[in-house]
């Protein structure tokens, strides 16, 4: 039985001004967007240079999704997006020099080395590191959701999961707790309709994984995960909804993964007609012929304009990376354990 | 100092801790209306409210995983595990991320997890477990295993003041049955500093937990029958452990035994027979003795649970069997 | 959002019929009732004389869920029951002697003293011990079911849980996988509106947990779980679906639990008020009266006559278990691994 | 006998035994139309079909409790962990259920589960693991860890005609670098034995894994430094683990090096270490020294990471610094 709603397409200026976006809003938009595609288009490059160990993953198709869920945050929110979700940590302004030392296994990436990968994130923002193991951020979130409860603030937890992770244990156990406490949380689920080389039918058998909150005691909502207008507007509704005391509510926002699992992966599984498809709604282009049609200041110069100012500031960014030293091997016992005093600082908030 | 059960003396520092700090709350299954299974917090949701005493789903995840997150948030979490047995149902959470998560991206994780842990009651194969030797081996947690009223209540505080995952251990079999002087001071007790039960000079035991007073038992057994002289280390933390305090008892002693109520392959005391082996080679006249449980799980008839569990006669044994090698 | 469906009540002997039950099942369903309760309170008092060791749990006012389902089973059938459910032990065959050799850790218990209480099975009947992780066997019958379906065979697993137990991580997985490959099994809750002292409004948020069928692609019915023809009705008509390759049926069974959790609980915390109309609902009570009303040959005199019979046959049993040994402290050892010659066994297949 | 790659001899023992025996089946993520993460199923769909060659959802307990059910049916799963380290979300119903069952009900349960461990390729905290240690605790279950690709085929197929749950380890490191002959017959290497990987006199080398190969790196470095003559004990299973063979090699050596890729506290190389000391401790002629990464998560940056994993100078040293005893 389908309970879910399935929110409605954004076409129009209005749609974004419904949404709370000013012109300013939608250009910085479209901005993060570009700065997202090119820090993993630049990080594939490095990969393949030999310079970033292990292997390299990236969220191409899912950059509205990511950008849209970050903008929507609040400055005091916190999050714990995933491996597609470059772009939440763009949009809550993650410096890209470090998130390329990150990926190279430097002293200045966000974990100095200890992990690598998307495995990273600038807590300052309010935004905590993924785990491999899918989805054990998402019962988290619920705690962060519930200090917020506790001490009585106006704050709101985002757990992101993709479509597969929703198969597992602990998304039903958070999903469970945040219903019955009512907590200020947010779910994400990421919906690429892969989860490495299975597809959703596989995965599921319910229409949408949305369907699901109504078991969970609050609303579902399955969004155009490529329109990033709908995608701010619905989590707008859905944080306000959660930091006025409504209670959780769990956002599908749906995609395709546009690349493999990982760079190793060439996705030879994916239909071929499913893949020309949404090639044809590629997030970015979606968005720039949206632009076009409606923000008259938007035009080709402009356009060029931010396109530029992103590959200087990625080329930038990059130079900074490459100066980051490795880490030092005498490290490596260091910050196992928390010292007393590490308590009480800014992410402690 | 007030003459105090070992449950009492868990139960006043928690209170007392919640009373000091109010970032300190509590969550688990049936701890709110019920005071929890073994009365541990009763009355304190009556104090504390809602939502500092959270009756949670069952759901350990859930649980240990929301302590996770409301300590990422400064909040200092308490949660109860209804036997420790069921903390295995949080061990993904436990191992990878919270274990992991300071050594990764630098966050302090300050939460306790109480596991009212081990047997001697016909529990069973569920109900009567001792798993911190599985978690011993994960690093990134603390283990806290108290034998005595007073160190029960100064680790619990200590637990709640550590800004790191902490494994609390209580032994259901002291609850009751196990009384002593407690400070009615604000006083913790440290991690990593093995207390001396009671000084010899013949053979070290080293153990925790209700261990502690079957050494005590074969100890007195011992020195009755043939003067031999048993010093019994108590660990009170087994990550971080006490090896100097244990290798110094060695050195005295020359002889040394390990009990331990949980099952023998794998079990800490391999640890810690290991490491004397390595680091006290010179210092011992005899082998290493390891006493513990058989590998099986723990069974529930009689016959059979006291055959499970290191009773006296098996320490005396050992100690017989080591005096005389 | 509602989307279980309400099992209607069962009132006349038409709607016995309609559940495929004759005079002579009519019959039986009561004398498999009263010797559930018969074996309950006959152990609990063993156990207030000291002869069962650790704690005593009951069923009490689960008699017809858990009879009505292990009646409903076909004899390949293969099931999971849990500590409300010696209704389904004794449905199918169990011997009363062995349940009190189990109760007192004896070696003719069924599991010779390993383990205790109803953490037993006899698994010649298709029936296999619960363990006290909950619901830890559920994604065990999804792997029956999986055995069943891989081999062809028309035979389903049904999987128990509690209310509480349905928050727990297995359930989910259990249920989705089940879901996906339309398994042939049967997921049975017993919805005793309490886990140990938590009611089900700190369980879960939605109507019913049967809602939750929905999100996993299969349909939820919600039953009386005091009313045995209506519990055989739709068990019957759910093993009938997933025999039939139709997928699993999610049954919530409505009771209440009407002693405490174990013999040490006094269960305070439940509302006199809800305690008191429960009683009104006695499901060995209720049934007498169907019988009385609707079946001619049932008077009192029967009534008598299977009470008696029961009485005698527990008293028989209890005799016979009281000279069933205590395990030999030397066997601790025994039986830690399977021995090669131990496959291929009845209950293997 | 045709040479193969380790990751080859697992792939043909498997399929061949799914030849020989349509109780086999394989579940996990990925396995199916993908032919697994490393490939190892390959194929396997096309010929055994979709429902003996199953894509599960992302969900470990559900693949790991099918196992178990199907097994209670008399089938022979054999299940696919993507990384060893996903085991973690398995561990309560491996530890709760499965490992007990038998002891509990007398009900057998054929059922493997194939884990791809191991570090050395930046893989992270996560990718990397070696998590045998923790499982060779628990009462109940079977550990084996291949090092060759004989071994790898032999005990794959021994472990799939087990009547219990076996966990079996094949490290990822070794895959494709590691080549050997690999008999074409239907043969199974039995558990509990040990294999001599290269004979010595002076020191004693107990491994498994990818470990075997650092210490023959080892031992040839010495060997033609200073003639000093090691032997490797490559333990196959862990287990049940070969004390005899151990011991039988430190009567021969009196030096013993326990090495292994998993972190050193309250790893499996105490419990060797333990055992030697206690019922070799007459045969030493110097302490049991153990080599094993620190006590931290697998770091991913190289530099860590190969401080983390024991490298071949580090097995050196501790050759020289036993002999200089
Ligand atoms: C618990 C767990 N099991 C297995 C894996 C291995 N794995 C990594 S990503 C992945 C697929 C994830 O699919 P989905 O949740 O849909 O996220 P996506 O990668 O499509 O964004 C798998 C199986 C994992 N990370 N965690
Ligand atoms: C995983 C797990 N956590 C905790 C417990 C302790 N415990 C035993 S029964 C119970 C309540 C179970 O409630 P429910 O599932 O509704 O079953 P009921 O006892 O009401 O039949 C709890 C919390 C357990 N058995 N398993
Ligand atoms: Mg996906
Ligand atoms: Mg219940």
């Amino acid at each position: 039985m389908e309970s879910a709603r399935l929110a409605p397409a954004s076409s129009t200026l209005d749609d974004a001004r419904a949404a709370g976006l000013d012109r300013v809003d939608l250009q910085e938009l479209y901005r993060l967007m570009l700065l997202t595609r090119g820090i993993e288009e630049r990080g594939h490059i490095l990969f393949r240079q030999g310079k970033v160990p292990g292997s390299f993953y990236t969220g191409r198709g899912n950059e509205a999704a990511a950008v849209g869920v970050g903008l929507a945050m609040e400055r005091d929110d916190v999050g714990f997006p995933l491996q597609r979700d470059m772009g939440v940590h763009v949009a809550r302004g993650t410096e890209p020099w470090r998130i390329f030392a990150q990926y190279m296994g430097r002293v200045d990436g966000f974990t100095a080395g200890r992990d690598g990968n998307v495995h990273m994130a600038d807590t300052r923002l309010g935004l905590h590191a993924m785990v491999s193991h899918l989805p054990a951020n998402v019962p988290v979130a619920c705690g962060v959701a519930l200090a917020f409860r506790i001490r009585g603030e106006a704050r709101v937890a985002i757990g992101w999961s993709g479509d597969g992770a929703t198969s597992r244990s602990d998304w039903h156990e958070a999903l469970n707790f945040a219903g019955v406490r009512r907590l200020p949380v947010v779910f994400v689920v990421n919906n690429n309709q892969f989860a490495y080389s299975t597809p959703n039918d596989l995965e599921f058998a319910t229409g949408h994984i949305a369907d699901r909150a109504a078991g969970y005691g609050f609303g579902g909502v399955v969004v155009d995960g490529t329109d990033v207008v709908a995608v701010v507007r619905e989590t707008r509704a859905a944080l306000d909804r959660a930091r006025g005391g409504g209670g959780p509510t769990l956002l599908e926002l749906v995609t395709l993964r546009m690349e493999g699992h990982a760079v190793h992966d060439d996705a030879y599984y994916v239909p071929k007609g499913l893949h020309d498809a949404w090639s044809q709604r590629d997030p970015i282009e979606r968005y720039r012929a949206f632009l076009r049609e409606h923000l008259a200041q938007f035009d080709e110069e402009t356009d060029m304009q931010v396109r530029g100012d992103v590959k200087a500031e990625l080329a930038d960014a990059l130079r900074r990376a490459e100066a980051s030293a490795l880490p030092d091997a005498d490290s490596i016992l260091d910050g196992l354990f928390a010292d007393p005093g590490e308590l009480d600082t800014p992410h402690h908030r | 100092m007030a003459i105090k059960t070992y449950l009492q003396a868990i139960s006043d520092g928690l209170r007392e801790e919640m009373r000091r700090d109010d970032r300190v709350f509590v969550i688990g299954e049936d701890v709110g209306v019920y005071g929890g299974a073994f009365k541990v917090t009763q009355g304190f949701q009556a104090e504390f409210g809602p939502w500092r005493v959270l009756d949670a789903p069952l759901a350990e995840t859930a649980i240990v995983g929301a302590c996770t997150g409301a300590s990422m948030m400064g909040l200092r979490p308490v949660a109860e595990m209804q036997f420790a047995d069921f903390i295995s149902c949080a061990w993904d959470h436990l191992t990878t991320v919270a274990a992991k998560q300071h050594y990764r991206t630098g966050t302090a994780l300050p939460f306790v997890v109480r596991c009212p842990s081990g047997g001697g009651f016909s529990g069973g194969p569920f109900h009567s477990q001792n798993p911190e030797s599985s978690f011993a081996h994960i690093p990134g947690l603390k283990i806290v295993c108290p034998a005595t009223p007073e160190d029960a209540k100064g680790l619990l505080v200590e637990a709640i003041r550590d800004p790191n995952p902490v494994l609390y251990f209580e032994h259901k079999h002291l609850y009751r049955r196990i009384k002593g002087e407690v400070p009615e001071t604000d006083y913790t007790t440290p991690f990593g500093q093995a207390r001396v039960h009671r000084a010899g000079s013949d053979v070290t035991i080293v153990t925790w937990g209700a261990m502690v007073y079957t050494a005590e038992e074969a100890a007195t057994t011992v020195a009755e029958r043939d003067g031999t002289s048993v010093e019994i280390i108590d660990l009170r933390t087994i990550i971080p452990w006490d090896r100097e305090a244990v290798l110094a008892s060695v050195a005295r002693t020359s002889r040394l035994i390990v009990l331990h109520e949980d099952t023998r392959t794998g079990g800490f005391g391999a640890e810690i027979a290991a490491t004397v082996a390595e680091e006290g080679f010179g210092l011992l006249d005899a082998p290493v003795v390891r006493v513990a449980a058989p590998d099986t799980p723990v069974p529930f008839s009689p016959p059979l649970e006291k055959a499970f569990i290191p009773q006296v006669a098996d320490v005396v044994r050992a100690i017989e069997r080591m005096a005389a090698y």
